[in-house]
């Protein structure tokens, strides 16, 4: 074989704390390595021509790169090596950048780890084959799971697109947390005028097959071809039947069921449709409140209803359904404020939520529109906001911004000011996080205009005094302690990872980071893509952001599909496990363990038994090679005698 | 590899084996880069795609022909790329790390451990403290006692 | 020069050996630590115990025959100016020191007489075997413990055979007397300080007189090239006689005339060796062809062409020759006990037990 | 003393016969001190059959190198000898399917123990063994120095002395009544735990000095009943290389962890791999020490209940400690 090896410079990132010239010098001396050099930027333009002229000029007939993490560029350069003609596959990379330069300044250690890096490098290319990827047919149907406003969008998007698009919501109606706001900052436009009709888009669209009340139970395959079991829980109500007249819960005799869609400030029934605009406008039975199940015995609703669409006996469902891609958009849950003692955790009726507050502020809430507190009734005068409630609070595990909170407040606090023009409103804060279009000339109006009173500095306790709730905090900006007589205080909770976030994403084979939020696959240049092909995100399950930013993911993950299914096949890598029936004894211990069930029997002549691998299915995780006593099957590119030629560089 | 270097930090390089999984700690690597989190110089990085892919051999061989400590890094357990790969893996890694002593090589030059490719700070905590072990052990004499003869040459 | 018979009291044996050991290099047969039974030839250090009263594990095959050997080591050199041009430099082993195996059998030098015929008799001469076994003298002690499994007065040797040997030891009742075979014998035998006496040597011939009594083994030998190949092709015979075999290397391992070899090269880097090691025909790889076919598929054919080889082709090739030594120890050492004597004696289509 | 059990295993072998094709049991070796395997295709052979104290040989090794893969004729089966030892050997290998429980007839021999022929040349010392007499529990050992008598205890194999298994776990006739075990789990790993005690330079030295002695002739690795790779072993491949043909100590040391990696959660101790090595390396102590270590980390003992599958072949993805 005939290799160059390109040391790049990364302009100073490498250069600065590794010799580049030394660790190219060193290479020459390597076997089989006929050229090494050294250049400022080798992902450049000049760059990867200077490898494609390498490549002609000195007929070479594998490359080497140190440069960045082969996360980053090992795609460049393959492509690179492709066009001058080279398998992409006869390339390797040194990551020296992320593992040597950036994290040590020893010049001297530094050079040697990077030449010894490149060494190995160079070791395993000996061993590396040309491979060629095969392809296999995309089924072109998505499925979105999570209807909120990401989800909608992303669905939508597709569905627009001609795709056939599966919604699976957990909720009974979609809508999500964006459905129970209020307004929406910074333009103050009614969340539901804006975010009705898209549901009502979605309901309409022939493509587009909704499954609310359900929840994505496994997953299985691979990009082009997952498939999917999805479980419909049980609603005891045959929505095939159910017309949303509403008759059963204007009956229903349980009245004292918290409203979870008003966020409990209110009361519903035991059957009900969640909220007016609900999508799809079908009842689903509260189980846990109603008489029927507490009590054995009520089968008011059954005798009601004029359709005969009461289930009782409703036992879950289960479907299955194929899929070519999927886009996560699950959402978020609110961090639960009960942590902190001393706002009260959870005691004080008037100690509420921002999301609960968007209810009271809303004309379809429990109050009307109203603004009154929970306790009594009683139009507040003196309402206090507190920011980073269960956000950059390390002490609570939260130390993240959650990034809406000061956008949601300055909302808020202009809608209260509005609706009671005699109040007062006070919103303490840490800083001000307001960095979107519009976002910080919103908030000065409510400073300004609106005269909300900001205060920089912590709460440091809430206690309940002659119907008032005293709030004592630090003004830092003034060096003094302060304290309000609330009659409402409003807390800013902060965004976390939905309930069952981690579950789903083990179900999906996607990472997620150490609070829940899935990650992406790369934080800059992928952000809508994950590590498992053929999965991508959308919404706050990434990580916390606003309704704009949550809509432009739903868009681009539907771009993303779109990209894919504008092909009809796709290839699949060569980076599989391969059996050499020569050596195979038989054990089908390679076929016990794989994952994926991607090994199976193959029957040779005379009825002999060998494992055979199904490369579309294989994933190229290695699990085979490893069992394999005699080492038969073999994961490409990542042999035995690959890794071997590495560890001898470092040991023999 | 014995070579001395100058530089008092470096009074002796070790050759430090590190096996990670192309989806997480590789990535957590590349993530503590990123963040210019410091780091030894020991470690060197062989990328596999899962912990599933590690045959305790490659450990094995690895201690027995001289390497002074062996890391292999994957996703937490549940979070495998590939479902169940370092569910077999950890099963595999701590009965050769308990086998090992019987044999008469150390079971602490050799350590796995679980690190997510946003866990940049817990890799840059992971390699601090395995090399600092691996110095404190000093240099693994092999199974022939070469690198000992080495260093006494 | 003194040739006269020599004595060695057994408390004066290792005082000897050190004074040889000066002078050449010495291999002796001593137990490993522990290990009893165990014995193998090991260069002479002053202190060591040996062992004389057993046959050896593995016979001192490896002193001239080593396990592993370098043929030769290598070096590529990259031209400075132009990294795709490369010199390659040979450089060979050491040359051999004079060395004495001190303490063999009869059946253990019957083993040389054998590698003899491959590697130095001649049209083609290994080098290196050549002149390690040109450098080495053997000086043989007569044999006066068979067992159950030694059948060498089968082969053409026996207990006193005194062919191949350069110095000839008898132990007595107060040690060891010591005569020379050869001339090469003759700066050893001055080495050796003191002169056995007449009582000495009387004692010593009572001792071979004993020992050239024992009939060591009853196979018959002479018609069982042509029996073999009769036999060849009834496979239901081999099953018989090597059903069980598990087709590990023992039988070869510890054999005094295998004799086959593998050579690879090992190579790090620009640098490597050449090496010959011992191979063994009883494993698959031994006749694998790149192809992956390979003609001796199972462990029958593995251990029929043994026998053939050591009974059949060999002596056909080599005047009558036959490979084999008859030292047993592949029947002692058998994890199944296959018996060769029993599968050569049944070629001839006799029903005769072995014992 | 086994005359009688001897008559019990022909009259139960001629018994099987007509739904065997095979048999595969121990006959005489090439003296007194020797047992060999024997394959009977035919019942005249039956009488070959012995059982004895010196019926040393594993019979399960052939069970799946050679009869796995093929069917019988006329549906007759596979009859074969195990000792309670080798009954586990069999159970393992149902454990991971390399042979067909329907497919083997098998004829359960509880086992007292096996002699230890290093045990008894160690006690004649250089003299030659004449002849040797097992009476109950008494040895008389005749050798050219004259009479010897010791209990039969003291010339047992090291895993008989450890044996917690004398009877077969599996079988489908009994030879003999069945026998009490002698010693619980907790002393099985004695010898195990008797190397934990030495410390690490002392451990690593002595593994040096036991191994430098391998010849590679890979015996242990064949009479193996669970290395079923055999030809394919990747100690000898080129492709993929993970050995040299060098003689060093690192590729001694690395076969025998090829060896016993391989084996981990699956050895069933019957110490054949120990028995056979020609250089007396006690190689079995690997497996030992590695079925301790499954035993205490996993629970599990391999070749006693066919069902269960061998813990490295599986997961259990709630388990904590690990």
């Amino acid at each position: 074989m005939r290799i160059g090896v390109f040391v790049c410079q990364c302009g100073t990132n490498i250069a600065s704390t590794v010799e580049t010239e030394a660790v190219a010098r060193e290479a020459l001396q390597h076997p089989d390595v006929v050229y090494a050099t050294s250049y400022m930027y080798t992902c450049s333009e000049p760059g990867q021509q200077q490898i494609q002229r390498a490549i002609q000029e000195e007929n070479l007939q594998g490359v080497v790169v140190a440069a960045c993490s082969p996360r980053m560029h090992e795609p460049t350069f393959r492509r690179a090596v492709e066009k001058a003609g080279l398998n992409r596959f006869m390339f390797e990379m040194a990551n020296i950048r992320e593992h040597v330069s950036w994290i040590s300044n020893d010049r001297q250690a530094n050079t040697r780890k990077a030449a010894e890096l490149v060494h190995m490098a160079v070791a395993k290319l000996r061993f590396n084959h040309p491979l060629s990827p095969s392809r296999v047919a995309i089924n072109k149907r998505v499925l979105v799971i999570g209807g909120g406003v990401a989800g909608i969008q992303a669905a939508l998007d597709c569905a627009e697109g001609g795709l056939e698009v599966v919604l699976v919501e957990r909720q009974p109606s979609i809508g999500g947390k964006m459905a129970k706001l209020d307004k929406t900052f910074p333009t103050i436009d009614c969340s539901s005028c804006i975010l009705g009709p898209k549901m009502v888009d979605v309901a309409q669209k022939e493509n587009i097959r909704l499954y609310a009340c359900s929840e994505v139970e496994s997953v299985a395959g691979y990009i082009g071809n997952f498939s999917v079991q999805i479980r419909r829980k049980a609603t005891c109500v045959d929505w095939n039947l159910c017309t949303g007249c509403g008759l059963c819960m204007e009956k229903c005799p349980a009245k004292k069921v918290p409203d979870h869609f008003n966020e409990d400030l209110g009361n519903t029934r035991a059957i009900g449709i969640p909220f007016p605009q609900a999508i799809p406008k079908k009842a689903t039975i509260d189980k846990e409140h109603c008489r029927q199940f507490t009590r054995g015995k009520c089968g008011v609703c059954k005798k009601i209803c004029p359709v005969g669409a009461i289930d009782y006996e409703m036992e879950d469902e289960f479907i299955s359904e194929d899929f070519g891609a999927i886009i996560v958009a699950t959402g978020f849950d609110l961090f639960d404020h009960s942590s902190y003692g001393e706002y009260g955790g959870g005691r004080f009726p008037d100690v509420i939520s921002g999301l609960q507050y968007e209810r009271i502020l809303s004309a379809s809430g429990p109050f009307g529109g109203h603004i009154q507190r929970p306790s009594d009734g009683r139009q507040p005068r003196n309402i206090v906001f507190i920011a980073c409630v269960g956000s950059r609070d390390a002490s609570v595990d939260r130390p993240y911004c959650s990034g809406v909170c000061c956008m949601y407040i300055a909302k808020q606090a202009i809608l209260t000011r509005d609706h009671l023009p005699d109040s007062n409103c006070y919103v303490f804060y840490m800083d001000i996080r307001s960095p979107g279009k519009n976002y910080d000339e919103f908030v000065r109006r409510a400073q300004e205009e609106y005269g909300v009173n900001y205060i920089r500095g912590r709460v440091g306790k809430i206690y309940p005094k002659n119907n008032h709730l005293i709030v004592q905090g630090a003004d830092t900006l003034l060096g003094a302690q302060v304290e309000v007589e609330a009659d409402l205080v409003v807390l800013a909770t902060g965004v976390e990872a939905s309930a069952g976030a981690r579950e789903l994403a083990e179900k999906l084979r996607i990472s997620y980071d150490q609070y829940g939020f899935y990650m992406e696959s790369h934080p800059k240049l992928r952000p809508v893509e994950t590590n498992t092909a053929g999965v991508y995100l959308a919404g706050v399950c990434q990580g916390p952001k606003d309704i704009p930013s949550s809509v432009a993911q739903g868009s681009a993950a539907a771009a993303k599909v779109q990209a894919l299914f504008s092909r009809d096949t796709i290839e699949t890598s060569p980076q599989v496990a391969l059996v050499n029936e020569r050596a195979c004894v038989a054990c089908g211990k390679c076929i016990q363990v794989c994952p994926f069930g991607a090994i199976q029997w193959k029957e040779l002549r005379g009825g002999i038994q060998k494992a055979e691998v199904l490369p579309s299915v294989c994933q190229g995780c290695g699990l085979c090679n490893a069992t394999c006593p005699p080492k038969a099957v073999q994961l490409q590119h990542c042999t035995d005698n690959q890794i071997l030629a590495e560890i001898d560089v470092l040991c023999a | 590899m014995t070579q001395s270097h100058d530089n008092p930090a470096h009074k002796q390089a070790l050759t430090i084996v590190g096996f990670l999984c192309n989806w997480c700690s590789y990535g957590g690597a590349d993530t503590a880069g990123v963040c210019r989190f410091k780091q030894p110089t020991d470690l060197r990085i062989i990328r596999v795609p899962c912990t599933g892919r590690m045959d305790p051999l490659f450990i094995a061989r690895s201690l027995i022909l001289g390497a002074d400590g062996v890391l292999v890094s994957g996703c937490h357990p549940k979070d495998c790329h590939y479902a169940v790969g370092n569910l077999y893996a950890r099963r595999r890694l701590e009965v050769l790390k308990r086998m090992l002593p019987f044999m008469g090589i150390d079971g602490d030059r050799f350590r796995y451990t679980w690190v997510s490719a946003s866990e940049g700070q817990r890799w840059q905590q992971v390699v601090t403290e395995f090399s600092e072990q691996i110095r404190s052990l000093g240099p693994n004499p092999g199974v022939t006692g070469k690198s000992a003869a080495a260093a006494t040459a | 020069m003194d040739t006269a018979i020599k004595f060695i009291a057994f408390d004066q044996l290792n005082s000897a050996l050190d004074r040889i050991s000066e002078q050449l290099d010495v291999w002796v047969p001593v137990a490993s630590k522990d290990q009893k039974r165990v014995i193998q030839f090991a260069p002479y250090r002053p202190g060591m115990t040996l062992v004389l009263d057993h046959q050896t594990t593995l016979g001192p095959k490896q002193v001239v025959l080593p396990q592993v050997e370098a043929l030769f080591r290598f070096d590529y050199r990259k031209s400075a100016d132009e990294p795709s041009r490369q010199k390659v430099q040979l450089e060979d082993p050491h040359p051999p020191a004079p060395t004495l195996i001190f303490g063999a059998r009869p059946c253990d030098v019957k083993g040389f007489l054998v590698l003899d015929q491959v590697f130095s008799a001649g049209p083609f001469v290994d080098g290196i075997y050549a002149a390690r076994r040109e450098q080495t003298l053997f000086a043989t002690m007569v044999c006066g413990q068979q067992d159950s499994a030694c059948f060498c007065s089968s082969v053409g040797s026996g207990p006193t055979d005194r062919t191949g040997s350069d110095l000839w030891i008898t132990p007595i009742a107060a040690g060891y007397v010591v005569e020379a075979l050869s001339d090469r014998a003759h700066p050893v035998m001055a080495w050796l300080q003191e002169a056995a006496t007449e009582l000495h040597v009387a004692a010593a011939g009572k001792v071979q007189e004993e020992a050239a009594r024992q009939q060591v083994g009853n196979l018959a030998v002479d018609q069982c090239q042509q029996h073999f190949l009769q036999r060849f092709a009834d496979t239901n015979y081999w099953q018989e006689v090597a059903g069980q075999c598990l087709s590990c290397g023992i039988c070869t391992f510890v054999c005094p005339t295998c004799y086959c070899f593998s050579i690879t090269d090992e190579m790090k880097d620009k640098h490597g060796e050449r090496i010959r090691s011992w191979d063994s025909c009883m494993f698959f790889t031994y006749t694998l062809e790149a192809s992956g076919h390979n003609p001796r598929p199972s462990r029958l054919e593995r251990y029929r062409n043994r026998v053939g080889h050591k009974f059949s082709y060999f002596p056909e090739k080599y005047q009558g020759l036959i490979a084999c030594c008859g030292c047993g120890r592949c029947i002692r050492n058998c994890p199944v006990s296959i018996d060769i004597r029993k599968a050569v004696q049944n070629l001839q289509g006799q029903n005769h037990a072995c014992s | 003393m086994n005359s009688d059990l001897r008559s019990e295993l022909h009259k139960k072998a001629e018994q099987a016969w007509p739904d065997l094709e095979l048999l595969i049991g121990w006959q005489a070796g090439y003296d007194d001190l020797h047992t060999t395997p024997v394959f009977i295709r035919d019942s005249a052979e039956i009488s070959k059959l012995i059982w004895n104290p010196w019926c040393t040989q594993n019979l399960a090794v052939y069970v799946a190198k050679h009869f796995a893969a093929s069917s019988g004729k006329d549906d007759k089966k596979i009859g074969v000898c195990v000792k309670g030892c080798d009954s586990r050997s069999l159970i393992a290998l149902l454990q991971e399917n390399l042979v067909a429980r329907e497919r083997f007839y098998i004829i359960g021999m509880p086992c007292k123990g096996i002699v230890d022929l290093r045990k008894l040349h160690a006690l004649s010392g250089a003299a030659r063994i004449l002849s040797v007499q097992v009476n109950a529990e008494q040895v008389a050992l005749k050798s050219a120095a004259g009479v010897l008598h010791f209990p039969l205890d003291e010339v047992l194999m090291r895993k008989c002395r450890r044996c917690r298994y004398p009877n077969p776990l599996i079988h489908d006739v009994l030879v003999g009544d069945p026998l009490t075990p002698r010693t619980d789990a907790h002393e099985a790993y004695n010898d195990v735990a008797a190397i934990e005690r030495l410390s690490l330079q002392e451990r690593l030295a002595f593994w040096q000095g036991e191994l430098d002695r391998c010849l590679r002739c890979y015996a242990c690795r064949n009479a193996c009943p669970l290395c079923v790779c055999q030809d394919r072993c990747i100690a000898e491949t080129r492709d993929p290389k993970w050995l040299t043909q060098y003689m060093h100590l690192p590729e001694k040391f690395m076969f025998h962890f090829i060896h016993a990696l391989h084996l981990a959660g699956r050895c069933t101790e019957c110490g054949e791999c120990e028995r056979v090595c020609p250089m007396e390396i006690p190689v079995a102590l690997i497996k030992e020490a590695l079925n301790k270590i499954t035993l205490e980390l996993l629970d599990f003992e391999a070749g006693l209940d066919p069902q269960r599958v061998p813990p490295l072949l599986t997961f259990d993805a709630g388990e904590t400690g690990i």
